[in-house]
Order: structure tokens, then C-alpha cells, then sequence
């Protein structure tokens, strides 16, 4: 992949299609501790972004700003607001930067965290898509030196044991956790959207 | 006069709450902003951001919401506006925060005093 | 399981609110009885004891209100009950207590456990 | 009036057309300090009572118990529990006796506003229809020793002048105690409907 914008929107279409292949997935996962929609929205949230991407800008920064702007308005459910804010954190980090880095991935991870964070007010151990993205920060961090493919795959590798880690944990935050105790026993469907779309990306890049 | 927001997952939900606060409130614009588009359940951020519009006469608006997800939309669309002072998300019981935050607008109470007046609402008596 | 019945001025309200809790208790009646017969607002006593009656289960049916003649609506529905111990009104707030009732239900949680967990709702996180 | 179940519908065919009468005084009240529709409220309530009156029954207490029930049914507002609660009690106070005395008018109007605050917890001095009833009750027992007529004279008066004292007073149950301060300076609407209702009863009864 290029890390041009370009190469930020085939990694988009990729994540589209990744979220319309785990769509029902994500809605059982939903289900079993929520409403039974993640999947429905993330879909409906990344049909709409596909829609956009011909023409959605000429750096990484300006791609991400359509996306975030897209999944705002059309998700519907908590991962609008918050992955919303996400991408636009990082786009705000990437600024009008022509290609990405793998230093830049890592700022923007950071950015995309600390969005969430400031957002939905969920610590690590929530059980919330936070404990899928704060590891993957962290390996990021740690492969900061290496390539933009070798950044995302540690982050996606991350978020995949983040969110496998969130399937003891009572929710905390979220619908979830009007489910108290019983949410145990479940992984976080956020957390597990975030490992996929680390995943695209990741694969996207290598 | 302050405007008021209300940011539900259901329409209907919003709807009939618009109507019950407006009752005591015949001045106040309450502005709904429930559900999707497409009538399912959920909140709608371009809905919430248009009513936040409609709601403002001038002097503020304040949102309330039903569930932790609605929260997070209305607090982007407030962050969203040109000047963000000009309206509040707050942390009251959807129902009675909203009739009490209604009642208060109607009286002429500030951005201030609805918020107060939204927070103090507990359960009805 | 425990049934629900959500005592509204506004019919839209109640069933709004009825969708949104549920939404995370498939298997929960929840039986919506607000406002009266010709569209206006207010409560129906008689819709109210109708509710009432399709919420039971076996198990006991929680009430939540929106305002204070809505309470008495509904205790009056409750005192005129055969058996007016399977059921109870419970002071809380409307929306959130509702939907943390519909959960507790959902999860099998009896008479007072639902109470609870309607009670100890607070606004929303 | 008689003093039988035939002299109790005359006087509930009276109070209909008084509450008919005083509809938009009542509605007005109601708007400065309420919802409005405290007017619209009785008469839907006494229009259904009008329909009911001539099966009724063989007892006053028979004829209230009728009079209860269709108010709890078509009342939609706050009034509907709690004048349907008063004739409820009011009707179990009596029994069957067949005849209304002084002294069981006494005590059922004494019921009546016990079941009152039993069903709205509200205290004298919270400008509600207790702050009518309550001297009402007083009044009466002090005319106990007289006629029903007399009774009820008393009991009237003392309703309309509980009724204009909750003018100054700041509402602390119902509706108009969400406007605080601002509820001061009105007359409470139930307050002024309990007084015209006993006003309508004593007018029968004379
Ligand atoms: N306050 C929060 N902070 C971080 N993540 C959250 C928060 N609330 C919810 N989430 C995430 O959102 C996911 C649910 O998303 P979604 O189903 O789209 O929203 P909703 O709960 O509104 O239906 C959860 O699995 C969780 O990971
Ligand atoms: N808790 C209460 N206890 C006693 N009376 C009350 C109470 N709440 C309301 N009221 C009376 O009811 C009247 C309003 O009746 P109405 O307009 O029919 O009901 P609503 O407020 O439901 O519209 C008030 O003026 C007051 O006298
Ligand atoms: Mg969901
Ligand atoms: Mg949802
Ligand atoms: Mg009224
Ligand atoms: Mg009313």
C-alpha cells in the first residue's frame, strides 16, 4: 500500500468490507450484552463512508476528517460519537501531512485514544473499545521505529488480545453496564470492531 | 428565552416528551431529536445538531438526553457549534429534568438557572 | 418474570419508552398506558389497570410513572388489584429507572430486585 | 332535597352542571399555575357521572361508590385519583345506610379528605384541595349537631374560604409546585373546584 491518501482510502474500502463480512458477528456480539446493533451500525456507518471516498481529499488528514464526519452522522449508536471522534483526532494530528509515517500512525493512534477517551470517559478495564485501542497504542508506540505496516500489524495484534482480554471483565461503561455482573463472560463487540479495523488497516499497509 | 433539546434513542419517546414538557412551557421551543431515520432506534447526530439550531432563540439551549449514547451525540453536536458557550448537555433524569428544565425556561431563567432547575429534578414526587 | 407497565400523560412517551427498554430485555412485558382515550394528555386509569393485568406473568408486575398524577394513577391501579401484593409502584426516574428494570427483569430478578434496580437508576451515565 | 339515594343523584345532577358552569374559570386557573385542564378534566368526569346517575343505586353510599369509580375512569387528571379516592371513601363511610344524617355527611366528608391525603400526601398549606377540604371538615363537624343542609352550608363556606386563602401560598405538591415562587399569587384550581362542588351539595341540600 502507499501510505498517500490514496493508499488511506483502499485501506478504508478494505475496513468497509471487513465490517460488511463481521457485520453479524458484531451483532451477536451486541446482543449478548447490549442492544444487537454494533454490526448494523458500523455497516450502515461504512456504506456511507465507501460512498465518500472518491473524492474525500488529497492527504491521509483530509480522508480521515470525511470518514470521521461520515460515521458521526450515520452510525446511530455509541461507536458514532466515538469512533467518530477517533478519526477525527487523528486526522487533526495528521494534519495536511502528504503520507503517513510510521511515527505519524503512532501520534494519530494516540490521538484517536485519547478522543475516545475524553469522549465516552472510559478507563482500561471498562470492558469498552478503551481496552482494545490502549494496548494497540502501546505496541504501536513500541514499534515505533520500524515501518507504517509493521506499527499498525503490532496494534492490530494488540487489540486483538485487548479485546480477547475484555470477555472476564464486568462492564463498566456502555449499555453493558446495566448488565452488571452478567456482562461477564462476553467480549466487548466494540473492542472486537476495533481489533477488525486495526486488522484491515494493518493488512491493508503490508 | 432558553431552548431545550431532547436527545432520545426513540422518536417517540422524544416526541411525547416534547409534548408533556411543553405543556407547562407553552413558549419554550423543546426541540425532539429521537431516533434514525429510518425509524429504528438510535440517536441522530445531524437530527440533534438541526434541532439544537431550531431551539436557540437567542439566548441558549440546553440538551438532555436518555441513555449514555445519546449523551456522547449531543455533547459532539454542542462541541460542533460555532460557539459552544451557547449551549449545555446536561445530567438530569430525561423526563423530569425536562419538564422541571421547561418549567424554568418558561419562567425566564437563564442558561444557568435551567440547568440547575434540570439537575435538581429528582424522581416526581 | 416481571412485567412492567409505564404510566404516561403521553401515550408516544410511554411506548417510546417502552421500545427503548425493550431493546436489552427481549423477553420482558412492558406494557405502555399513556394518555387518554381521545390523543390528549393524561392518564387513563382504566388503560392502567389493562396493562396492568397483560404485564403479569405470574411472577408481578413493577409500575413506573412519569409525573406525580401519574403515580397516583397508578397506585390506585395497584390498590385494586385481587391480589395487590404482585404488584408496586416504584419511585424512580421514568426513563432510566425503566430501562434498569427492564434489564433486572430480564436477567430473572424478582419482585424487589427489579425495585431495585429501578430505584438505585440515577441520570445516566 | 331528600336526604335518600334520589336526593344524593339530585345533588350530583347539580354539581355536573356547576362543574359544566365553571369549566373555563377552572381551565384558566389551572393555566396559570398547571396545565390547564383542570376545567376540561371534572367535566369529562361529571358528563360520564351524568350518564351513570340514573341506575346509580338504592343508597347515597351505592350512588358515590358509582360516582368514584367513574371518576378514577374519565378524569385523566390528578383529580380523577383523588376526588375518586374521596367519594370511594366516602361511599365506604356511609355503608348502606339509607338515609343521609348530619352526623354521617360529617363523617364522610371526614373520610373523604382523609383519603385525599392518604392518596396525594399533601399537607395544609401545600395549595391544594386539601387546604379546601380540610376547614371544610372542620367547619362541618363544628355544624354537626344541625341538618344535613346545614352541614353542608357550613362545610361550603369554609371550602371557599380555604379555597381564596391558598392564593398567597406557594404550591409544594402537584403540577404547580414546579413553578416554585411563581405559583404564589393564584388561586389553586382544586382548592376552588372542592369549593364549588360543596357549594353545589349544600345548594341541593337546602
Ligand atoms: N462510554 C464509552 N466509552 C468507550 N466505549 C464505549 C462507551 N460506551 C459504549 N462504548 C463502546 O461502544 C460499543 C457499543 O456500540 P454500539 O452498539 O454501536 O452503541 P449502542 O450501545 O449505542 O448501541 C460497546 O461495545 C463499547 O465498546
Ligand atoms: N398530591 C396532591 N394532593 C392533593 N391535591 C393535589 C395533589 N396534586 C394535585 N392536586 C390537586 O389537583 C389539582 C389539579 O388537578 P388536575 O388539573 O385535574 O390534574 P393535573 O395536575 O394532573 O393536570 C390541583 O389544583 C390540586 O388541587
Ligand atoms: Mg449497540
Ligand atoms: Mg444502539
Ligand atoms: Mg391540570
Ligand atoms: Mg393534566
Amino acid at each position: 500500500m502507499s501510505c498517500d491518501a490514496a493508499g488511506v482510502v483502499a485501506a478504508l474500502r478494505s475496513a468497509a468490507e471487513v465490517v460488511e463480512a463481521h457485520r453479524d458477528e458484531l451483532v451477536t456480539l451486541d446482543r449478548e450484552i447490549g442492544d444487537g446493533d454494533h454490526g448494523e451500525n458500523l455497516k450502515r456507518g461504512f456504506t456511507a463512508v465507501l460512498s465518500k471516498l472518491d473524492n474525500a481529499g488529497d492527504t491521509p488528514g483530509a480522508v480521515l476528517k470525511v470518514v470521521a464526519s461520515t460515521l458521526i452522522s450515520t452510525v446511530g449508536g455509541a461507536a458514532g460519537p466515538l469512533y467518530g471522534t477517533a478519526f477525527l483526532r487523528a486526522a487533526a494530528k495528521l494534519g495536511t501531512e502528504p503520507e503517513l509515517t510510521a511515527s505519524s500512525v503512532v501520534d494519530a493512534l494516540a490521538a484517536a485514544l485519547e478522543g475516545v477517551v475524553a469522549r465516552g470517559k472510559a478507563e482500561v478495564g471498562d470492558k469498552t473499545m478503551v481496552d482494545a485501542l490502549t494496548p494497540a497504542v502501546a505496541a504501536a508506540r513500541d514499534a515505533a521505529g520500524s515501518s507504517v505496516a509493521e506499527v499498525l500489524r503490532a496494534a492490530a495484534d494488540a487489540a486483538g488480545k485487548g479485546a480477547e482480554d475484555t470477555v472476564p471483565l464486568v462492564a463498566r461503561k456502555g449499555r453493558a453496564s446495566y448488565l452488571g455482573e452478567r456482562s461477564a463472560g462476553h467480549m466487548d463487540p466494540g473492542a472486537r470492531s476495533t481489533a477488525l479495523l486495526l486488522r484491515a488497516f494493518a493488512d491493508a499497509a503490508s | 428565552m432558553i431552548g431545550l433539546v431532547l436527545v432520545s434513542h426513540s422518536a417517540k419517546l422524544a416526541e411525547g416528551l416534547a409534548e408533556l414538557a411543553g405543556q407547562m412551557a407553552p413558549d419554550v421551543r423543546i426541540l425532539p431529536a429521537g431516533g434514525l431515520l429510518d425509524g429504528t432506534l438510535g440517536t441522530d447526530f445531524d437530527a440533534v445538531s438541526a434541532a439544537l439550531d431550531r431551539a436557540d432563540a437567542g439566548d441558549g439551549v440546553v440538551l438532555l438526553y436518555d441513555l449514555g449514547s445519546a449523551k456522547m451525540t449531543a455533547d459532539l453536536a454542542v462541541e460542533m457549534l460555532g460557539d459552544p458557550s451557547r449551549a449545555a448537555v446536561v445530567d438530569a433524569p430525561f423526563v423530569e429534568g425536562a419538564v422541571a428544565a421547561a418549567v424554568a425556561a418558561q419562567g425566564g431563567g437563564d442558561l444557568d438557572a435551567v440547568l440547575t432547575a434540570a439537575v435538581s429534578a429528582g424522581a416526581p414526587d
